[in-house]
């Protein structure tokens, strides 16, 4: 029989352990890209007005990609895993249910980040 | 069993919460400004990808009717504080998960919220000049 | 009316309750037990107010021997004498127990043992504790070892005993009725094996310690069913009652380690008056002495303003006393007052009932069959006073003990059925102040019976004070017989109804300790007759006991102590001053 | 600040007889050193005999007299009147639990999932003595320190996720699990920590401190469930046994 390791297994599928410690990660993570997102929004970028191509140029380092993706990652992981624990703090008893509409949208949220980023690198 | 049956169980809620300590104002502000936040980040997502659809043209020229809205250009105000309160708020819960200064909660908040306040008004100050 | 077949039933849920719900679950898990709790269990009761600690012998340089020694002197030799060597033997087995299985952690010394402080009239230093608000601890982790068991212990919160249901010849102990305060409906307990671990009455004094539903309830039972009483004159008064005028928190015991740390106490005008009653042991005599010495020197005109005298702890540190005092300081801090660095107003306190029901060391008492007795409610193991930390010491001893004798009675023992008429009569005997739409307003009958105690079968008594209280104890109980409830529709949480009981059930106990202790003519313990000051060992090495004749009436008869181990002969050659 | 005396509002409800609650005024003439303890049992002995409330060692040691004083729970024996410095008092019973009568609440949900926890201590089957434990050696600082709950509820009542949910096991009964969850001597630590680390356990807490803020004993449950997530996160990666 498959041994999966003990982070896979316990009660079942909810990971409140793992959830709320990638929520931790996350949030430290978020602190510093998210401070590198602004930064380089509003106080690298000297026009008034953000252009294509200043964000293509930017996104043309390989780096920056990274940062974008990490960002677009952990924000979405932060957010929604933020919005069910509210939602189970109220007393969420549907919890499965929501949990899927809730992959699903951030999954299809993180496609369109992506789809985004792959615009400016194109 | 009568002494556990007789539960007078009709549940009469009264006022739980206590009002008038900090760390139930900084905890109902982090919900506040975390919803927010979320949903400015749907329609953040949203908004640059749909404007991406056609190419550089319509991106330019979304961002330019975004970033030139005078109310948007306040609202946006309104944004950065709740970034500066949720991360700043963020980093004393995290600072709890570590297991630091759960006898200084309070000082701990009213110091990261003047941290806040300058970032808040210096970020203010340039925007506005 | 609900009505509940069983093996055991307990009342209380103090240490004595609950550790005799243990033994008996431990002992046959298959017996069913019912305990009953006046208050929310393991919250009501004086066990859960246990400061000090508890008297145990654990190191090797001291001896039950001496243990015993210390208790019997304490309470001057009218001690069983058998009983008290119980509690000295079983003390060690009953810690052991609390740490080991229980789960309580003690108070460690400096290489990692258990730890032991200094109390009063001990020749070692020998009580254990958890900082000074022990029974906390002791209480609550036997509480959740109750409910570990609650597949065959039935808890009934808020649930207060009436009466007794007896056989037709009266010597047997079948069942109780029992009182749903919640609902107000009265419920049969029908069992084979009665334990009584309600404790004592104390609180039917104006300045008293005891929480305030602790009413002495089990001894009014026991009395109205006919069981023996012993030693009911011994009424032990707490030398440091905190005292906060009017207020409820006046006469709560700051506890006795505050005077083995080093604490002292000053009169009114300044003088450590300890030098003029014990000069050779000071604040660390026993309970009884400095009580009385506290007594004099306020009746004497030598107290403070408001009736106190002053004890005493900034000479040893502010951050010493915080340190080892933490509930204490607490507790004077909420009068706005500082421990640590003031002098704080204190009066004698009445604290802790020595006597009580008559029992042999299987706890059980000595003419009634199936009643078991377990703690403050039985009589012997204290004499004339009780030394700090032995009163849990009891609790939890005497409570094992009870637990075991139960489940061997329980087995031994059929169920037999109740008397349909006694409960009909006992629901008449409580039910009737709802019938009344006019009678006597209990809560002035409440206060004068705790002046009344007060000033008349106090701390000092004597011949005159002792006919006039007794007599007036009989026209209370007649009076409070015609009191009535309120709002007559109101069976939910009826405090009315509920104090009524009390007060009944306090004027019984009265009664008993005010007839004791007008027989009683010397000066023993913590029973002290301005007319007769004297110690007389010659006459006085007796027991006094009593019974209910059937119609309320008290009957008295003496009998000699019980010296199985220290003969009379050697008392009265020894002739120690106590 | 010296008073003569005070108004005070009590919430009544006989959940079998009333509608709706209502409040009550009386005014008590205030004694030295009045606690609010003082103050029910002057109404009801001597004003209206029907008030219902629970009290029982009157020193702050039982926990039983917990209401919900002037916006916070608190236990009424050690809540000085003149500590609360208005003569405008209103009491309430402890939120978050059924209510018998008036002021007196059935603490059966606080006790139900005091009970999931497996509040009570299981040796391990070797240990046949007290264990040496030396004060310095920091094992049991700030155990002892958090075994001083008495269950009196304030911090049940406090708690607003206790509010929202009416799962969660609440801030006494996790700290309770801690207290036996880091004590050496158990036997079943890992069970009481899968007991706590469900939906319903530590997850629920998110550092409010309302259970801090109003525990009379000055306890902080929060840092215990701190203490507990940590075991857990632990216990998923294999660390903790």
């Amino acid at each position: 029989m498959l041994n999966f390791p003990r982070i896979l297994t316990g009660e079942g599928v909810l990971l409140n352990a793992m959830t709320w410690l990638l929520q931790r990660i996350s949030a430290a993570l978020l602190l510093v890209v998210l401070g590198i997102h602004i930064w380089a929004l509003y106080v690298f970028n000297t026009s008034e007005v953000i252009s294509f191509s200043e964000a293509r140029a930017r996104l043309s380092s390989a780096p920056y990609v990274l940062l974008y993706v990490l960002l677009l990652f952990f924000g979405l992981f932060h957010a929604f895993n933020g919005v069910y624990t509210v939602m189970v703090d109220m007393g969420l008893k549907t919890r499965k249910t929501t949990i899927g509409i809730l992959i699903i949208l951030g999954t299809a949220l993180f496609g369109i980040g992506v789809y985004s980023i792959i615009q400016f690198i194109m | 069993m009568p002494s556990r049956e007789m539960v007078a169980s009709q549940r009469y809620k009264t006022n739980s919460q206590v009002w008038n300590a900090v760390g139930m104002w900084a905890w109902m502000l982090h919900r506040a400004t975390g919803i927010g936040l979320v949903l400015y980040l749907i329609l953040h997502a949203t908004l640059i990808s749909t404007s991406l659809i056609s190419g550089a043209q319509s991106f330019n020229a979304t961002l330019t009717m975004l970033m030139t809205n005078p109310v948007l250009h306040y609202m946006e105000l309104l944004l950065v504080g709740a970034v500066i309160y949720h991360g700043l708020n963020g980093v004393r819960l995290l600072l709890f998960d570590i297991g630091i200064g759960f006898s200084k909660q309070k000082e701990i908040f009213w110091a990261a919220m003047v941290l806040g306040a300058i970032m808040w008004i210096s970020v203010v100050v340039v925007k506005l000049s | 009316m609900n009505e509940i077949k069983t093996d055991v039933l307990i009342l209380g849920s103090g240490g004595a309750g609950l550790f005799a719900a243990l033994h008996v679950y431990d002992s046959n898990p298959s017996l069913n037990v019912v305990l009953a709790t006046k208050g929310l269990i393991g919250k009501c009761g004086c066990s859960r107010m246990v400061q000090g600690g508890m008297n145990v012998v654990l190191n090797p340089a001291d001896s039950v021997e001496k243990h015993f020694m210390d208790t019997i002197k304490g309470g001057g030799f009218v001690n069983d004498q058998d009983l008290a060597y119980t509690l000295v033997s079983d003390a060690p087995k009953a810690v052991h127990e609390l740490e080991v299985k229980v789960g309580c952690f003690f108070d460690r010394a400096e290489d990692g043992k258990i730890h032991q402080k200094a109390f009063a009239g001990q020749s070692f230093d020998r009580t254990v504790h958890v900082a000074d608000l022990s029974g906390i601890q002791i209480i609550a982790r036997l509480t959740d070892q109750v409910f570990r068991r609650e597949d065959r212990i039935k808890i009934l919160e808020e649930t207060r005993g009436l009466d007794f249901l007896t056989t037709a010849e009266g010597d047997r102990v079948v069942g109780a009725v029992l009182a749903d305060m919640r609902t107000g409906e009265l419920i049969v307990v029908n069992a084979k094996v009665v334990i009584v671990a309600t404790g004592g009455s104390s609180s039917m004094y104006k300045i008293s310690a005891p929480s305030v539903d602790k009413t002495g309830d089990g001894m009014a039972m026991c009395f109205r069913a006919g069981a023996e009483f012993m030693d009911m004159e011994m009424m032990q008064f707490h030398p440091t009652g905190l005292l906060a005028g009017q207020s409820r928190l006046s006469g709560s015991v700051l506890e006795e380690g505050l005077r083995g740390a080093g604490g002292y106490l000053l009169n009114g005008l300044g003088e450590r008056f300890m030098e003029r009653y014990d000069p050779e042991r000071m604040e660390r005599s026993t309970r009884d002495r400095v009580a009385r010495a506290g007594y004099m020197e306020i009746m004497a005109g030598r107290g403070t303003e408001s009736g106190g005298v002053y004890l005493v702890m900034g000479h040893l540190g502010a951050e010493f006393v915080e340190k080892k005092f933490p509930g204490m300081c607490d507790r004077v801090r909420d009068i706005g007052k500082q421990l640590s660095s003031e002098p704080v107003e204190i009066s004698p306190t009445s604290h802790f009932m020595m006597g009580g029901v008559k029992i042999d060391i299987h706890c059980q008492s000595t003419n009634m069959k199936n009643l078991v007795i377990a703690g403050e409610d039985s009589s012997g193991v204290h004499g004339a006073n009780r030394l700090g930390g032995n009163g849990i010491g009891e609790s939890v001893t005497f409570g094992r003990r009870a637990g075991d004798t139960a489940a061997a009675l329980a087995e031994q023992n059929i169920l037999r059925p109740y008397r349909q008429e006694q409960v009909e009569e006992i629901t008449r005997r409580w039910m009737k102040f709802y019938k009344r739409t006019e009678g006597v307003d209990i809560y002035p009958i409440r206060d004068e019976i705790k002046n009344l105690m007060w000033d008349k079968v106090g701390v000092v008594r004597e011949a005159k004070s002792l006919q006039e209280a007794m007599s007036r104890l009989e026209e209370l109980l007649e009076v409070a017989d015609q009191s009535f409830v309120t709002n007559r529709t109101l069976f939910r949480y009826n405090m009315e109804w509920n104090e009524i009981i009390n007060t009944i059930n306090w004027i019984t106990v009265a009664r008993m300790v005010s007839k004791s202790a007008s027989l009683r003519t010397e000066s023993r313990g913590s029973h002290y007759r301005s007319d007769f000051k004297e110690t007389d060992n010659n006459k006085w090495l007796v027991n006094i006991y009593l019974k209910n004749k059937g119609n309320m009436e008290i009957e008295t008869y003496i009998k000699p102590i019980n010296a199985t181990r220290f003969s009379a002969e050697e008392i009265i050659k020894a002739n120690i001053k106590y | 600040m010296s008073l003569q005396e005070i108004n005070v509002k009590i919430f009544r409800y006989d959940p079998e007889a009333d509608v709706e609650p209502r409040f009550d005024s009386f005014t008590v003439p205030v004694i030295k050193n009045m606690a609010i303890l003082d103050v029910v049992m002057y109404v009801q002995n001597y004003v209206d005999k029907t008030l219902a409330f629970r009290c029982s060692c009157r020193i702050g040691m039982c926990g039983s007299c917990a209401m919900y004083i002037n916006g916070r729970p608190r236990l009424a024996c050690r809540t000085q009147v003149s500590s609360l410095g208005t003569p405008d008092i209103t009491i309430m019973p402890l939120p978050n639990l059924p209510i018998i009568r008036d002021l007196a609440t059935d603490m059966e949900p606080f006790f139900e999932k005091w009970k999931k926890i497996k509040p009570f201590y299981v040796g391990k089957s070797e240990l046949k003595d007290p264990v040496a434990i030396r004060p310095d050696s920091g094992e049991r600082e700030f155990i002892d320190q958090m075994l001083d709950c008495i269950t009196c509820g304030c911090c049940y009542g406090a708690c607003s996720m206790v509010a929202t949910n009416e799962e969660y096991l609440g801030p006494a009964a996790l700290n309770r699990a801690y207290t036996l969850i880091a004590d050496k001597r158990d036997a079943i630590r890992v069970e009481r920590l899968k007991a706590v680390g469900r939906s319903y356990g530590v997850w629920r807490c998110h550092d409010q401190f309302n259970c801090a803020e109003v525990c009379p004993k000055k306890l902080v449950p929060t840092k215990s469930i701190q203490q507990l997530k940590k075991r857990c996160v632990l216990q998923k990666f294999g660390v903790f046994k």
